[in-house]
């Protein structure tokens, strides 16, 4: 038989890990989302209260996955409280993923801020294990709040690669947003590629100084997701369905879309600014 | 009134012929591929792709007066491959803002409506017939709204009573969508004949359940919710048969449609067009392109002139 | 009155414990399984067998005073991998030849009955009433064959008057089954409740249709039929839930049920046992061992003592 | 996509032959059926007449598959008469199929009556291809019911094996019942299974006859079945569900069955003595 993503599948929470005061890991045992792909996300049940898109962590056992929240409103928060041994339930993995190619990308630019800092930790290790070079910028308020550092600076240990970290209030790293710092940066090295993903408006301004620099860029959109499968539009930018056509979009698919960075959904399907 | 000619070149089939164009209830369509309600049915610009991608119409996601935000996830499962359970809770952005959204359609839309007795519906009506839409699909048949769907399809009055209002205030056609719910879906059909309807889509989805045996608790959050998908669709083949045995008015058909097999059956069975949703889940909005080639292959390898010729041939048996 | 104890030494789970033994409407069962109405259920050498093989009870075809030559073929199809649609024509042997057929049961055995009017039932049970059988249960929820099935159960009243009539005639207990048709199964539930039944089983098969699309001919002979199996499994939980909600009677769950998971959900909804069928025709009889082995797995590894422990889990929620 | 064998496929008739006053052949293509294995049969679909098992045939064209058809009954008779290009519905095969071990079947007889043959005529070809030796014994009333005897003779071309005819009237090969002739040419050889399908009276005297020499038997039984699949019993022999446990039996099975060649049901369930 074949095994239906779509199909609810329960895990038990067997580590967590607390990242910042904010922000908490779980690792569980599911072997499809240990074979998922760098950038892809996981319909996470919390059971009788939500279901949340989260994206799939970084994780070193074998057949294990992770998924890193940060507790935000109710339904994230109670996520946020569950403790080794509760049950979740998952289904996915859904999107795609970033694209690499070993020919075109020899440096590249990994930029993160909060959560969306997770898929870009797999895409690093994933880089590391085919010898392709990056920097890593994580982007945090402050100290406290600086998410992955370590695992970070352990997947860079005896290669090349680089992480930089940016603090809004300068109690570690670069003073400033992640998009201040990066001028200089790209300034110093030849980036073939910037992927980037965190809160949308920084990824905005990420895409413009790619524009402005000529670099190729590739950012992860997150937006109100219900369905996960591409049915209920909930998560549209312009005519493009998140979820499926995305979460990750190209330099190209990005300059059309005239809400990037400005018009989002509500959870009853309303345009807002942001 | 509608004139979307220039807008996309496609109006025809690829082949150029009208051999998929269908024509009921005043509505003419190039092809009787519908998006079913709530499908990617709020955005204006998802429209313009569908069309684009090959669709025959479009049903709106169901628009009530005020916006409203639907239920907690989970909202939409799986229960097999090919079989969904929801119970999105009737989310959508309201009548202002759908409005403002198709304020410049240029697609052959159909505007799904929702309300809780007759009285909201001159409110909606208000909003969206000076705009170019090609008709309205009522909702009566949502099995897991109370008050807004199912509860209002099982009381015979008031859907005479709703029609009559509808019907008084638009010219445009007015289709009724119902399904199994606990009234005789035969019986039913009849009574929005008779109070004037123009026609029927049938079915919605049908009042289910799943329970997560892990931790006992069921898995929607709001506990019931509506089964669709291939598992419905001899559900579906049965009330457009038995609803077109019985009644005159254009039916159109709903549930479980994954091929252009599929579409052939329900036509068959009655249909004079279909509507199309859970198969999107499984492979994408690609699958209305798909299915037009089929069809069309199929059709020229019989003969067929146009795809009515199939129309209602099991009623012959 | 039954003693099987010295026929099959399985009486006990080959653990020795009762974990699966269930106890509803004064009925006692080694396990939940029973064989659902309609499969198997005219050899009493099968009955032997089934439940030599591991089966908790067994429930009869649905015997008619006369016998029935059912429907002309194709009376079963396979709608998907999982799922059936048959219109069988409750062919049987009729009340006379299966009271023989059954005079030296041994099993634990329901005999399913069907007549057209309350005034068939006298009759029926004066030819069961002194076998040695469990109890009865009465199919009022045939989709396909006309007075016998559906419309009995669609009509309060009747059902009303069946169930008076056979309680007053018979002291073993009267299950009545139900489907999904044109009245509500929840106010149907209570209606059998209140008129003094002492269980109830949802669901039937429910009414479907399907086309052969090359010849665009129903492909049932008569044309309309129920569909059983993996598809309508979320619509009988559903309807187990919703009646065990305001229900008291035990309900005993049917629909769908291919593993071990699906009759705990049937279980957590609220189910006192179940009835297994459809799967017969993909896994064969052995599937009723596969099933308890895989509860008796489940049960142990949670540390359960009884498997009615899991009952009604889902409305805890 | 696995394919669901009882889903009702349609198929054309392509060919027909006819085999005797009533009996015909139709062939066509079916790659599943072509792949079927001897004794296993079809659900037919007399497109709003009736459903009807039968044997699959022998046929030597790749990729298609055979029925033969008695004109008997009113379905029966309706699919007798349909024409080239007609159009059937099939579903299936079902049932096991005979079972040959080329290791303990050195010499095989075969002895079918009417239709019976059908499953044996596959079987024939099946034993040759395998090398093994056989007789087959063609049952029929007079000379103009002889069937498939052609066929036999050009399978048998060149080989070791024996068709033999027996006819009641005397009008072709032996005179009398195929179970009169079977003593003789018992004696004369060492067969080590007997194979043989037909009316159920005729194969119970031949089950006695098995039983009377020592030589083990297999018997193809012939219900009345409605759904193939095992769910019905309205092909039930004693505990035996023949569509799913059958329809071939071995002497052991056959030995225990007290309704072999006395009681069968018919299509209301109840049972009849023969
Ligand atoms: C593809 C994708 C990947 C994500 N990955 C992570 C991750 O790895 N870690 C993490 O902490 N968060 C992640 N999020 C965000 C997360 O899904 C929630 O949005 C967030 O946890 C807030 O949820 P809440 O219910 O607590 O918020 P609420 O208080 O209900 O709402 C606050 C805001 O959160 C957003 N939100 C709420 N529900 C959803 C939803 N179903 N889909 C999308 N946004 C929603 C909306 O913008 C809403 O206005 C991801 C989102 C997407 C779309
Ligand atoms: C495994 C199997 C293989 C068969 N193979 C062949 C074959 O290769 N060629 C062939 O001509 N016939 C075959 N038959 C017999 C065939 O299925 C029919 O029984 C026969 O054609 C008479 O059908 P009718 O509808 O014309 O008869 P009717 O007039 O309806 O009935 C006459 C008798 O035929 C038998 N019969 C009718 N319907 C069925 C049924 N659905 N299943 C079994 N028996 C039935 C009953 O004994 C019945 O009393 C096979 C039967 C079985 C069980
Ligand atoms: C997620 C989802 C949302 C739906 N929303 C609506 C709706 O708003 N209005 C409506 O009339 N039907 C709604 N339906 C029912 C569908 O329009 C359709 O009748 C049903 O899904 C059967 O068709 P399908 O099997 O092709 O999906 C919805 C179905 C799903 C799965
Ligand atoms: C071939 C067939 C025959 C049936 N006959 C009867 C019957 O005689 N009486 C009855 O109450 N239900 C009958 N049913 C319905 C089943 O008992 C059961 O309710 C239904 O098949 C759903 O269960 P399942 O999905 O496990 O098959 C029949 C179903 C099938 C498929
Ligand atoms: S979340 Fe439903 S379409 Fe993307
Ligand atoms: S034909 Fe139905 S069980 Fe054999």
């Amino acid at each position: 038989m074949p095994i239906n993503i779509n199909h609810i599948r329960t895990v038990k929470i067997e580590q967590e890990i607390k990242e910042s005061p904010t922000v908490k890991t779980f690792m569980f045992k599911d072997p499809i989302a240990f074979r998922s792909k760098p950038g892809q996300f996981l319909m996470v049940w919390i059971p009788r209260v939500e279901e949340l898109p989260m994206s799939i962590m970084f994780s070193s056992k074998q057949e294990y996955s992770a998924i890193s929240i940060r507790k935000h409103g109710i339904g994230s928060t109670k996520l946020f409280d569950k403790k080794i041994g509760d049950i979740l339930g998952i289904r996915g993995p859904y999107g795609n993923s970033f694209t690499v190619s070993k020919k075109l990308q020899k440096n590249v630019l990994l930029v993160g801020g909060g959560t969306g800092l997770v898929p870009l930790i797999r895409l690093a290790d994933f880089l590391k294990r085919n010898n392709i070079k990056y920097t890593l910028i994580i982007g945090a308020k402050t100290k406290e709040e600086i998410l992955f550092y370590n695992l970070a600076k352990q997947l860079v240990t005896n290669t090349q690669c680089k992480v930089i970290v940016t603090t809004e209030d300068g109690s570690f790293g670069i003073q400033g947003r992640v998009t201040d710092g990066i001028l200089d940066i790209i300034k110093k090295e030849n980036f073939d590629m910037i992927y980037t993903c965190g809160p949308e408006l920084m990824m905005k301004n990420i895409f413009m100084i790619s524009l402005e620099n000529s670099i190729p860029i590739q950012a992860s959109l997150e937006r109100y997701m219900k369905c996960g499968i591409g049915i209920c539009a909930s998560c549209c930018i312009n005519d493009k369905i998140v979820c499926k056509d995305g979460t990750i979009f190209d330099q190209k698919q990005l300059s059309k879309m005239s809400e990037f960075g400005k018009v989002f959904r509500d959870k009853s399907g309303r345009k807002s600014r942001y | 009134m509608r004139d979307t000619s220039t807008f996309y070149y496609q109006q025809k089939n690829s082949t150029g012929s009208d051999i998929l164009s269908i024509d009921f209830a005043g509505i003419n369509l190039r092809n009787p591929l519908l998006l079913a309600s709530g499908f990617l049915g709020i955005s204006q610009e998802i429209f313009n792709r569908l069309y684009r991608s090959g669709i025959g119409g479009i049903v709106s996601k169901s628009i009530s007066i005020d916006p409203m935000e639907g239920y907690k996830g989970p909202t939409i499962i799986s229960t097999n491959e090919k079989s969904y359970l929801n119970a999105i809770g009737l989310s959508n952005p309201g009548a202002e803002a759908f409005s403002e959204e198709i304020s410049n359609n240029l697609t052959p839309l159909i505007v799904s409506l929702v309300g809780s007795s007759e009285k909201d519906f001159p409110t909606l009506i208000k909003k969206f017939d000076s705009l170019n839409i090609l008709g309205y699909e009522i909702n009566l048949s949502c099995p897991h709204v109370a008050k807004m769907g199912m509860e209002v399809g099982d009381d015979p009055n008031l859907v005479t009573k709703i029609i009559r209002t509808v019907k008084n205030i638009t010219k445009k056609p007015v289709i009724i969508k119902v399904g199994v719910g606990s009234t005789d879906v035969v019986q039913l059909a009849k009574t929005i004949q008779d109070s004037g309807a123009d026609a029927i889509t049938a079915i919605n989805s049908i009042r289910a359940m799943a329970i997560n045996i892990e931790t006992g608790m069921p898995i929607l959050s709001n506990k019931i919710g509506g089964l669709s998908g291939a598992s419905i669709k001899p559900v579906g083949i049965r009330c457009v048969y038995e609803i077109t045995k019985k009644v005159d008015i254009p039916v159109i058909g709903c549930g479980g449609i994954f091929s252009w097999e599929d579409v052939i059956e329900y036509i068959q069975a009655g249909a004079c067009a279909v509507e199309i949703g859970s198969v999107i889940g499984n492979k994408g909005i690609n699958i209305f392109q798909q299915i037009t080639r089929g069809l069309l292959k199929y059709l020229n390898k019989k003969g067929y002139k146009n795809i009515m010729e199939v129309h209602k041939l099991a009623h012959k048996y």
